[in-house]
This record gives structure tokens, C-alpha cells and sequence, in this order.
């Protein structure tokens, strides 16, 4: 096994199967606090999968999953494990943004953000609408408190659904594709509020196709491939000089749609 | 059981047949007459024309709000009188039921037609594709699948409903059972015979649609 | 040759029957629905056995007649078991499971139509299961599921005549019996008819109402 | 066709049509569909004398009236006769006359063995709403509850005594009674006794017609007469109206 | 009104209302045969309004669309016009293709290219057949023929539905927003195959957030903002130097998600 006592998130040699179909092949991933980790890969690699065995919205088949050395998620092929049983951690020390947003539609957006805390921590309205509007001044939509998640443009429904994550004060945030769904110039507003968070420390898992915000922002950059990690290395190293001849092909494949010019971006 | 006596009734075993066919047939003419008229009336009330949807609305709402029962008295015995015209009692509980069913049925296709997205008749329309072509190849087979379940239910409804007939004598299953309890006076027994008999014609039916849903349901996903 | 002015006179008779008609429909429609909730959650569940179980429930309920459930409920449980359920108790009884069977399915398409990613979305902010179901998932079900409960309840009013068979003197009851006196059922069942049409056509305004409203909250034009 | 008697209408067509109304023995349906019972055989013989098909049409007894009318059949056989009847249809002379008996529970606790302890608030009566049945239960216990059915058999009616939701029913002698009696045994009783039927408002039973058609009236007074005059009207009632007949075409 | 007479496609003072909001206002543009235009805008400033009018999926309140010299919608709040009457022109001389794909779920592959060919122009069975086979080898899609689109991916399924429109052999293809939905590796096969067409000549109007493919394959790009055309020319000068203030602020929100590098791509 991988030594992974001192990570924060340590997801060790995971398999996980629907039915026959294999699509997490022996995962093992470890980020550390604070450390910003961006996910890329073709589609059907596993990238979705694997944050949402994370958000344990899955079950695995074998290996394990820890947060902060306690193991959150273990294979159910697996001999039982003795120690700390499952969910010693609380649930939300993963907060989780998905592609297509998921605000409850409804309710208004600062009930959005309160549901969780009112009901899971038991905080009184008062505190809860409170925590709300601070998360949604950091945001910039302060003056959405009540609109319905429909009356808000794209990118400003995955703002709120990102302060409605924040709200449950999770130690790690995961980011599946949040800005795909977005209209292109809508998809700025959202990688800066991501840009904050990371530069505020949050350990963060993020799959995404924003190949700036790859460069910029990630500590590593993991490339998957028919639900294996073929490569991880810092954005610096693995845009210039992949190591593998895979994540060279994808890399190529994805700046193919910018035609035959043949310039880089 | 106690003091129920079932055995006395397996005698008329062959007489529950034939009102069990009694009873396929009335569905079947009224599920086939309920469908057609239900598809026109559909149509109608989207076709956005007044003069078409109106009618078709006042059908629609005039056979929901009143008891189809009244209905197939007042067919039966409101016929003749009104039009000079003779319905036999199976065929006035046919076309009754049949007209009754249609309101149903008219509101599940709607629902159907309404619920396929608006860019497939753009897409159609962009083709150029008139409007029947659009209807019969585009639409329609979509709505089809999208209103296999609440179908399947009506179906069974109206099945159940046939039992309604009794009451101006068609000697569908209901009616035979009361027969037989009138020569046996074993109504309670006779009546859990006939619900047995309902089951067993509608059971295969609710199976058959839960098939085809799961069927159509996979080559979808 | 209609001749309502020769039963005009007997309309209060048949109006006394309105307080009971109504009353069994909103206590069988009340009760089966709260009981289709649980049977729709258990249906949906991937848990086994308690899915076969509620299958079982529902397609018992859909496959046979009420009619047959009033009759065992009323004449063979006290000679059976000795259980004497009063008529009321009975009828409302009867329908309230095959409403329950109705409603839960009606919950259960509204149910799976809330998207996967609601109830992910409220997993991962660590809402408990039945949190899920309550705050999340049937808000955004009800307006799925409005009109076609007003449906149910629409048909479960004319059911209600099915209190008849015990003697209730609901409306349909003494309709029958004023038929028998007056030997005038066509007009008489038409006055039931317009009795039913008043009853049942606000449910079927509210409902086309409902259905409009809770579509509207939810476009963003 | 107001002046046209039905009589002239059922020549025309070559069938008479009569309503197949549920009483036994009068006339009844087996579950194979055949129906059977003395008036089934008087309006044989009514077809034949007027020369013409006898077509016995499905029926209820809460439509069989409103059949005359809107011309589904030309008689309603098996009716008692009653002035509240007569002023809808025409009424053939009676042919027969059928008495009532109470049918209660074996078991019952309230004490009904005189007529007067029928007559009480508690004690209920199961009776189709608008029958002749409901008129003598009225007549015999008016201080009694009635629980009127609006459509019913006398089966059904049985059931009510047999599950304890009714206290007594009103059942024509000897014909029924013998047929409850076989199927129950002694779980029923007969008030006042079997073939003993009660001093009260007997039915007389006659055949409806629409109102004011001349011809036909007294084309069947004429008939009526012949069946009775003949003989043959008394070996129908010797035939069905015993109880050991009913019990042998079981 | 302007000079259209010879144009392939000319949009003459149309103005386009829902109920009070003006969604088009005095728009007026024409292409010439074998053009291709290319339109950018943010969101809601009317451009797939202004391509859904162009297939006579609109109807318009004022100005007029012909094409070839034959007006095919007229305002309907204008005078009636005399002459030629709308429809004049095949509906099918303009074919269309959709962000969503919009392809029939129901129908094959090849049955989604043929029913229109079968009962619009009333072609035999065997020759719609043929027609559809060859398209879909023009867009490499030939051993998908009897798939049912949810087996193919998003990018085989718009490819699919550009097949389905040529079948038509329409003279102009409109295309809006055509690879928005597609996973980021999957645009450019489709990009690829509007290359081909514009290639062979086809008159085109594309509505599209790519801009590697406006600077490419366009004669002209126009920029519209809150319904009106703000700008109007050769992607040389509009990216290097647009004339109005508004369209360089359009495209520098559509950079500013590359993040704070100030990378130009
Ligand atoms: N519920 C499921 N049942 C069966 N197979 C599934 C299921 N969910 C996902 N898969 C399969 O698992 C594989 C990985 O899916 P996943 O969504 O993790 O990929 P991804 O890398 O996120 O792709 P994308 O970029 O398209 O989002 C795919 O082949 C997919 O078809
Ligand atoms: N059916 C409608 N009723 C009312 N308003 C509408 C309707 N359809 C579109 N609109 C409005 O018309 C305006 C233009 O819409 P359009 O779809 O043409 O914009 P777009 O430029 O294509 O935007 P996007 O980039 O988001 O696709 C928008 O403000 C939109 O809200
Ligand atoms: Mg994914
Ligand atoms: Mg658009």
C-alpha cells in the first residue's frame, strides 16, 4: 500500500464496477491540505466517478477511501475492516459542485444555502441566514437572497450552488465540470470565485476542461484514462512535456477544435 | 373458510367463462373505439382551433364530471327515445364505455403529444416535414411511449368498468356472478369467483405494459 | 319525453345523499393517500422484499374490483372472522386501498422524475434519507403530481356510488331507489348526473388551475 | 305512431319482446343465459297465439318501465300491481297473487317471534327501495328501520340476514323462502313459517304495457281468460309455484 | 432599404417581438452565395432569434427575408405585400441544424436522414437510402446507419444531424451554437465536417462561441448585442481591431476566462 497516513484526502487502490464494466481500475490518489487538484481526461474515464465515490455517492468495490487518516469508504469486496467504522468523519467534510448546478429549484437561494445547516447542524434561522449571506457577499449575488434559482443566469446559479457547498464548512471541495454547462462568458465569473477559494488554502478536487485554470491554479495536474490515473504531475511539466504518449494525444485532441492554425494557446 | 362454500359455484364454472368473454369483448370494442376517438379528440384540443378544441373540451369535461353508469343508461334507454335509433344492451355499454374512455384517454394523449420536446416539431418543421408527416412519424410514436404507463392503467380501469354494464343487463362476468348467486344465494363466493376472473384478465395486461415500458425504457437510455 | 318535471320533485331526496357521497370520498382519498406515500417510498427502494411487497399491494388494488372489497368487507368478514366493520368504515376502507394503489403510483412517476442530481446534491450537504424526500424531493414532485391526484379524486367521487351495493343511501342508492318508484331512471340518473357534474366540476377547474400555476413557477419566461 | 297499438307493432316485426326482470319463479335467467319460469312459459304461449318469436331482452327492474317507453320490449312480466305503478303503465288482470314471509337469522337475539316484535326501531329490514317487498315490511312494522337497496336480488338481501347486517327481509312464499332454506339450512328462519305467508297486502301480479294502448288491453284480457278457462294457467302455477318443483329444475 | 437585390440571403429591417420585449430590432443582413458568417454576441442578444426567423420557425412583426430575390417572410404588421407569395421558396432551400442535436429518438440513424428525403420529396426507399448512405460517409458516420442516436456520442450525433439537413440539399445551413453541447474533445470532429462544407461552397450562418473557427473558415463575423447587429466584418480586422467599444469588451470577457495571463489564444 501507498503510504498515505499524513494526506488529507487518500484514495487507495479503488475499484469500483457497475456490473461487469470496470471504471475505476486500481485508483490511488492523495492530495494534501491545501493543495489544488485538477482532473482531465477523456469522457467516460472515470473522472466523475471517482469525485463521486469521494462524495460517496458511490460504493466501491475494493481499496478504501480516508479523510484525514480515517477511512470514510471501503470496498464491499473486502474483508471488513476493523478500526474506525465508516463515517466517523462527518458526511460534509466534502462539499461537492456538480456540471449542472443542482440548486434546489423551489427555493430561494438563500434557502438553498440554509436547508443544510438548519437541518443537519441543527443552527437556529437567524445563524443560518446569517452564514448564508456572508458566503453569498463572497460570491458577489447578496442581492439574489430571495430570487428563484431559475431567475438567475448561469453562471450566477453556480455561484450560489457553490456557497451553498461553503455553507457545510467542508474541509475539501470537489468541482465536476461546473463551468461546461455555462455560456462562455459567463464562465469567467465562476473560475475566479474558484480562484478565491483556492488562494483562501481549500484543498480542492477539480475536474474541468478550463486548461487556464489548469495552468494556473492546480498543484498537479492528474490525466485518467479508461479509469486509471496515467499521470500526475505539476501543470508546468505535464502541458510541455507529458510523459506519457496519451495525455499528449488528449492534449492535441483539444486544441484540434481550434482548427488547422496550428497555434497553442 | 369457515362458513363460505365455494364448491357449489364450481359448477357454473363454464357460465363465468362466457361472461368473461362477454366482458373481452366489451373492452376490446371499447378500448379500440376509446383510443381512436381519444387520438382525434387530443388532436383537436391541441390543434390550438377554436372551433375544433372548444368541442372537444366540452366532450372531454362533459364525460369526466358525469358517472359513466348514467351514461350507459342514458344510451340504452335515452336512444331510442331521442333518435328513434336501438342499441342493444351490448352495444349501448360498448359505445358508452367507449365514448366515456375516450375523455381518459384524450387527456393521456394530450399529455403525451404536450410532453415531447418543442425542437422535434422545429427539427420536423425545418425539414420541411408537413404537419401529418410530423404528427405520424415524429411525434406520435414519442407520445406513444411517454403514455404507456397512465395507457396501461386506463386499460385496466376500464376492464374493472365493465362490470358497469350489469345494471342494463349485458351478461358480462357481473352480471353472470349475480346469476349464479341468485340460483346458489351465495353472492359473497360467487363475487370473490368473479374478482378472481378480473384478475386474471387484467393481471397479464398489467404485465404486458410494465414489459413494454421496461423494453422501450431501455432502448431509450 | 323527458320528463324532468315528474322527478323535479324528488331532487332534495337524492341531495340528502350529498354529505355522504362526499363525505366517503374525502375520507378514502384522504387516508389512501397518506398510505400510498410509505408504499410508493418502499416501491421505489431498492431494498428487497419491501419492494416486491408494495408491488404486490398496488397491482392487487389495480387488478380487482372495489366492488369485490366492499362485499368480503362487509358480508364474509363477520361470518369469517367475526369482524363487523361498519358500512361507512367498509366502503371508505375499500377505496381508500385502491386509492392508496392509484396515488402511489402517481407518486412514484413524480418521485423518479425529480432529477438524480437533487437528491446527490442533498447527499453530499449530509441531508439524512428522509431529509431528501422532504425538503428536496416532494416539493418539486407536487407539481407533477396536483393534477393527476385531482383525477383520482375526480373518479373517486363517482366510485363512491359503489356504496350502493351495501345500501348506503348515497346519491347513487336513492337515485336507483327513486327509479324503482317513479319508473322514471332516465331522469332521475340525470338529475344524479348534474348532481356529480356540480360536485365534480370545480375539482376538475382546480385542477386545470393547479396544473397552469405550478408549471408556471417553474419556466423561466 | 301514437294511435298504432304495440300489439299492431309486434305483428309487423314478428317478435314480441318482453323484459327479462330477475324474479323467481316467475321468470329468471340461468347464468347460461336461458330463462326459465311460468311467465317465460304464459308469453310462450302469448307468442304463439299471436303468431310471432318471443324474445326475452336482457332488463333491471329499476329500467324495466322506462323499456316500455323508449320501446326496448312491449311487457314487463312479474309486476305487482300498485295504483302508484298504474299511473305510469297499463296493467294486464292479475294472474296470480304471491304472499310475503319475513326471513330472519337462526340465531337473531331480538327476540322476533310475533309479529309485533318486528315493529320496533332496532329491528331492521333489508328491502329493494320501491318494491312491494318495502311496502309490506311498511305495512307489517312500521315502526321498523328500513334499509332501502337501490338495486338488488334477493340474494343479496339473504346475505344481509346471514351476516347479521340486517335483521329480516321480505320474501315471496313459498318460492323463495325454499330456495334461502336449501342454501342456509337452519342458519334462517321463516316468520311467520314456510308456505304460511302473512296477512298482508298480497302481490298481485299482472303484466305492464304502455299506457293507453286499447287494443292491447283487451287482447290480453281476451287471452287471459283463455289461459284460465283452458286450465292451463292452473297446471303453470301447479308446475311452478311448489316448492318440489323449484327444487327438482335445481 | 438597402441594396439586396442580388443576394443569396437578405434580412431587410426585421424587427422581432415577444409581446413588449423587442428581441430583433432593425436587423438587417444579407449573404452572398457561398458565404459564410459568422455570428457572436453574449447570450440573449438575439441570435438564434435571428436564425429561427431565417427558417420560418418565427414569424416577424416588421421588415421582410428573402431569399434569392423571393421574400419568404414578410412583417406582419407591414402592409400585405403584392407579389410573390411566402413560400414561394421551398421551405427546405434552408436547412438547419440545432445546439441540441434534436435528432428522433425513436428512428435510426439512417431513418433520421431519410424521412424528410421520402416524404417531402417523395423519393423511393431505395434512393433515399442511397442519398443517406453517401452522406453518411461524408461525415464518416456510415457503420452508425441502423444505431439509435442514444448510442452514439454527442459529437456523432450532431454529425448525424448535419447529414440530416444536407439530405434536404438545401442551398443555405444554418447552424446555432452547434458544439456548445459537446464534450470539449468531441468539437472538433464536428468543426472538421463544417470546414468540408464551407469548402465545398455552401452558404452558411453560423452561430458559435468558437472563435479558432470564425478566425478560419468566415468571410465575415457579425456582432450583435441587445437585438441590433453592433458589427459587422472580416475576422482579421474584428479581432484585431473591432471598431466599437462593445465588441471589445465582448471578447475580452470571453479571454478573461483563460485566467489572469493575459495568454490571447
Ligand atoms: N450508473 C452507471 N451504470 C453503468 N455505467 C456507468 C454508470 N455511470 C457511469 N458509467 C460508466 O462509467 C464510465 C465512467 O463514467 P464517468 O461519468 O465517471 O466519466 P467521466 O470521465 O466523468 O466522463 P465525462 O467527461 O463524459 O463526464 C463511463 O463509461 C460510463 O458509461
Ligand atoms: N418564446 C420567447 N418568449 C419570450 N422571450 C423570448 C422567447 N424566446 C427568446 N426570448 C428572448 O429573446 C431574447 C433573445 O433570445 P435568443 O435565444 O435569440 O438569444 P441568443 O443570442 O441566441 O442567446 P444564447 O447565446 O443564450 O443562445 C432573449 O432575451 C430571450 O429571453
Ligand atoms: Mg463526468
Ligand atoms: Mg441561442
Amino acid at each position: 500500500m501507498t503510504n498515505t497516513q499524513h494526506k488529507l484526502v487518500a484514495i487507495d487502490h479503488v475499484v469500483k464496477r457497475y456490473g461487469s464494466v470496470t471504471v475505476l481500475d486500481d485508483v490511488s490518489l492523495s492530495v494534501d491540505t491545501g493543495q489544488v487538484a485538477v482532473i482531465i481526461g477523456p469522457s467516460g474515464s472515470g473522472k466523475s466517478t471517482l469525485l463521486r465515490c469521494l462524495a460517496r455517492l458511490e460504493n466501491i468495490q475494493q481499496g478504501r477511501i480516508s479523510i484525514d487518516g480515517a477511512v470514510v469508504l471501503a470496498g464491499d469486496e473486502d474483508a471488513k475492516q476493523p478500526g474506525a467504522p465508516a463515517g466517523a468523519h462527518a458526511a460534509y467534510d466534502v462539499g461537492m459542485v456538480f456540471q449542472s448546478f443542482n440548486l434546489f429549484p423551489h427555493l430561494t437561494v438563500l434557502e438553498n444555502i440554509t436547508l443544510a445547516p438548519r437541518r443537519v447542524r441543527g443552527m437556529s434561522r437567524t445563524d443560518a441566514e446569517e452564514l448564508g449571506m456572508s458566503l453569498l457577499r463572497s460570491v458577489g449575488l447578496e442581492d439574489k437572497r430571495d430570487s428563484h434559482p431559475v431567475r438567475l443566469s448561469g453562471g450566477q446559479q453556480q455561484r450560489a450552488a457553490i456557497a451553498r457547498a461553503l455553507a457545510m464548512r467542508p474541509r475539501i471541495m470537489l468541482f465536476d465540470e461546473v463551468t461546461s454547462a455555462l455560456d462562455p462568458e459567463l464562465v469567467g465569473e465562476v473560475l475566479k470565485t474558484m480562484r478565491g477559494l483556492a488562494d483562501q488554502g481549500m484543498t480542492m478536487l477539480v475536474v474541468t476542461h478550463e486548461m487556464g485554470f489548469a495552468r494556473d491554479v492546480a498543484d498537479d495536474v492528474v490525466f485518467m484514462d479508461h479509469g486509471s490515473i496515467v499521470e500526475r504531475a505539476p501543470p508546468s511539466i505535464i502541458f510541455s512535456e507529458p510523459r506519457e504518449a496519451r495525455t499528449r494525444l488528449f492534449l492535441e485532441r483539444l486544441l484540434e477544435r481550434e482548427g488547422g492554425t496550428g497555434r497553442t494557446r | 373458510m369457515g362458513d363460505l362454500q365455494f364448491g357449489q359455484i364450481a359448477s357454473y364454472l363454464p357460465d363465468l367463462v362466457d361472461g368473461a368473454i362477454v366482458t373481452i369483448r366489451l373492452s376490446a370494442i371499447s378500448i379500440v373505439m376509446g383510443a381512436l376517438i381519444g387520438l382525434a379528440l387530443a388532436l383537436a384540443r391541441f390543434s390550438g382551433l377554436r372551433l375544433l378544441s372548444w368541442p372537444a373540451y366540452a366532450y372531454i369535461e362533459f364525460f369526466r364530471t358525469t358517472p359513466p353508469l348514467v351514461q350507459i343508461v342514458w344510451l340504452y334507454y335515452g336512444l331510442p327515445l331521442f333518435i328513434g335509433h336501438d342499441l342493444d344492451a351490448f352495444w349501448s355499454a360498448a359505445v358508452a364505455l367507449g365514448l366515456n374512455i375516450a375523455a381518459f384517454f384524450a387527456e393521456i394523449f394530450r399529455a403525451g403529444i404536450v410532453g415531447i420536446d418543442r425542437t422535434q416539431w422545429q427539427a420536423a418543421r425545418v425539414l420541411g416535414l408537413p404537419m401529418q408527416d410530423t404528427l405520424r412519424f415524429v411525434i406520435l410514436p414519442q407520445a406513444f411511449q411517454n403514455v404507456l404507463p397512465a395507457t396501461g392503467t386506463t386499460v385496466i380501469y376500464l376492464i374493472k368498468g365493465t362490470a358497469l354494464a350489469t345494471a342494463i343487463g349485458t351478461p358480462e362476468l357481473l352480471r353472470v356472478g349475480q346469476l349464479i348467486a341468485l340460483e346458489t344465494f351465495r353472492p359473497v363466493e360467487t363475487l370473490t369467483l368473479v374478482a378472481v376472473a378480473y384478475f386474471v384478465l387484467t393481471y397479464p395486461i398489467a404485465l404486458a405494459f410494465q414489459g413494454l415500458e421496461r423494453r422501450l425504457a431501455k432502448s431509450r437510455v | 319525453m323527458l320528463r324532468l318535471d315528474a322527478v323535479i320533485g324528488d331532487f332534495p331526496t337524492l341531495l340528502l345523499g350529498v354529505p355522504l357521497t362526499v363525505g366517503i370520498t374525502l375520507v378514502s382519498f384522504i387516508v389512501g393517500t397518506v398510505v400510498a406515500l410509505p408504499i410508493a417510498v418502499a416501491r421505489i427502494a431498492q431494498v428487497p422484499g419491501v419492494s416486491q411487497l408494495a408491488l404486490g399491494w398496488i397491482e392487487f388494488f389495480r387488478t380487482t374490483p372495489p366492488l369485490m372489497h366492499i362485499v368480503w368487507g362487509y358480508y364474509a368478514l363477520p361470518v369469517v372472522v367475526g369482524i363487523k366493520l361498519d358500512a361507512f368504515t367498509v366502503v371508505a376502507g375499500a377505496l381508500a386501498c385502491s386509492t392508496s394503489a392509484q396515488m402511489a403510483e402517481i407518486f412514484r412517476g413524480g418521485i423518479t422524475a425529480v432529477p438524480r442530481g437533487q437528491w446527490d446534491a442533498s447527499q453530499v450537504l449530509g441531508l439524512s434519507p428522509l431529509q431528501r424526500l422532504w425538503w428536496v424531493v416532494l416539493p418539486q414532485t407536487l407539481r407533477l403530481v396536483l393534477a393527476p391526484s385531482c383525477n383520482t379524486l375526480v373518479s373517486l367521487l363517482k366510485q363512491s356510488s359503489l356504496a350502493a351495493v351495501i345500501a348506503m343511501p348515497e346519491i347513487m342508492n336513492r337515485g336507483w331507489i327513486l327509479a324503482s318508484e317513479t319508473f322514471r331512471p332516465i331522469e332521475v340518473l340525470t338529475l344524479v348526473a348534474f348532481i356529480y357534474f356540480v360536485l365534480t366540476w370545480p375539482l376538475v377547474l382546480l385542477s386545470a388551475a393547479l396544473e397552469r400555476r405550478s408549471s408556471l413557477a417553474f419556466r423561466n419566461d | 305512431s301514437q294511435a298504432q297499438s304495440v300489439l299492431d307493432e309486434i305483428k309487423q316485426r314478428g317478435e314480441l319482446r318482453v323484459a327479462g326482470v330477475l324474479y323467481r319463479p316467475l321468470i329468471s335467467r340461468r347464468p347460461n343465459g336461458e330463462y326459465v319460469g311460468m311467465d317465460v312459459e304464459v308469453m310462450k304461449r302469448l307468442a304463439s297465439d299471436l303468431g310471432v318469436k318471443l324474445n326475452v331482452v336482457n332488463s333491471e327492474w329499476a329500467t324495466a318501465v322506462a323499456g316500455i317507453e323508449s320501446k326496448k320490449w312491449d311487457i314487463v312480466p312479474a309486476l305487482c300491481i300498485t295504483d302508484k305503478r298504474k299511473e305510469v303503465v297499463d296493467f294486464s288482470e292479475s294472474y296470480i297473487t304471491i304472499g310475503a314471509t319475513l326471513t330472519i337469522a337462526a340465531n337473531n337475539a331480538k327476540g322476533l317471534t310475533s309479529l309485533q316484535a318486528f315493529d320496533r326501531p332496532e329491528v331492521v329490514f333489508a328491502v329493494p327501495g320501491g318494491s312491494w317487498s318495502e311496502s309490506v315490511a311498511k305495512e307489517v312494522a312500521p315502526k321498523a328501520t328500513i334499509k332501502a337497496f337501490g338495486q338488488s336480488t334477493s340474494a343479496d338481501l339473504i346475505q344481509e340476514v346471514i351476516a347479521g347486517r340486517a335483521d329480516a327481509v321480505v320474501l315471496d312464499t313459498p318460492i323463495q323462502t325454499t330456495v334461502a332454506l336449501a342454501a342456509f339450512g337452519d342458519k334462517i328462519r321463516v316468520f311467520p313459517g314456510h308456505n304460511q305467508p302473512l296477512d298482508v297486502r298480497a302481490c298481485k301480479v299482472g303484466y305492464a304495457y304502455m299506457k293507453g294502448d286499447q287494443k292491447m288491453a283487451t287482447y290480453l284480457e281476451g287471452f287471459t281468460k283463455k289461459l284460465r278457462d283452458s286450465g292451463q294457467l292452473a297446471a303453470l302455477v301447479k308446475q311452478f309455484m311448489t316448492a318440489d318443483q323449484i327444487k327438482a329444475t335445481d
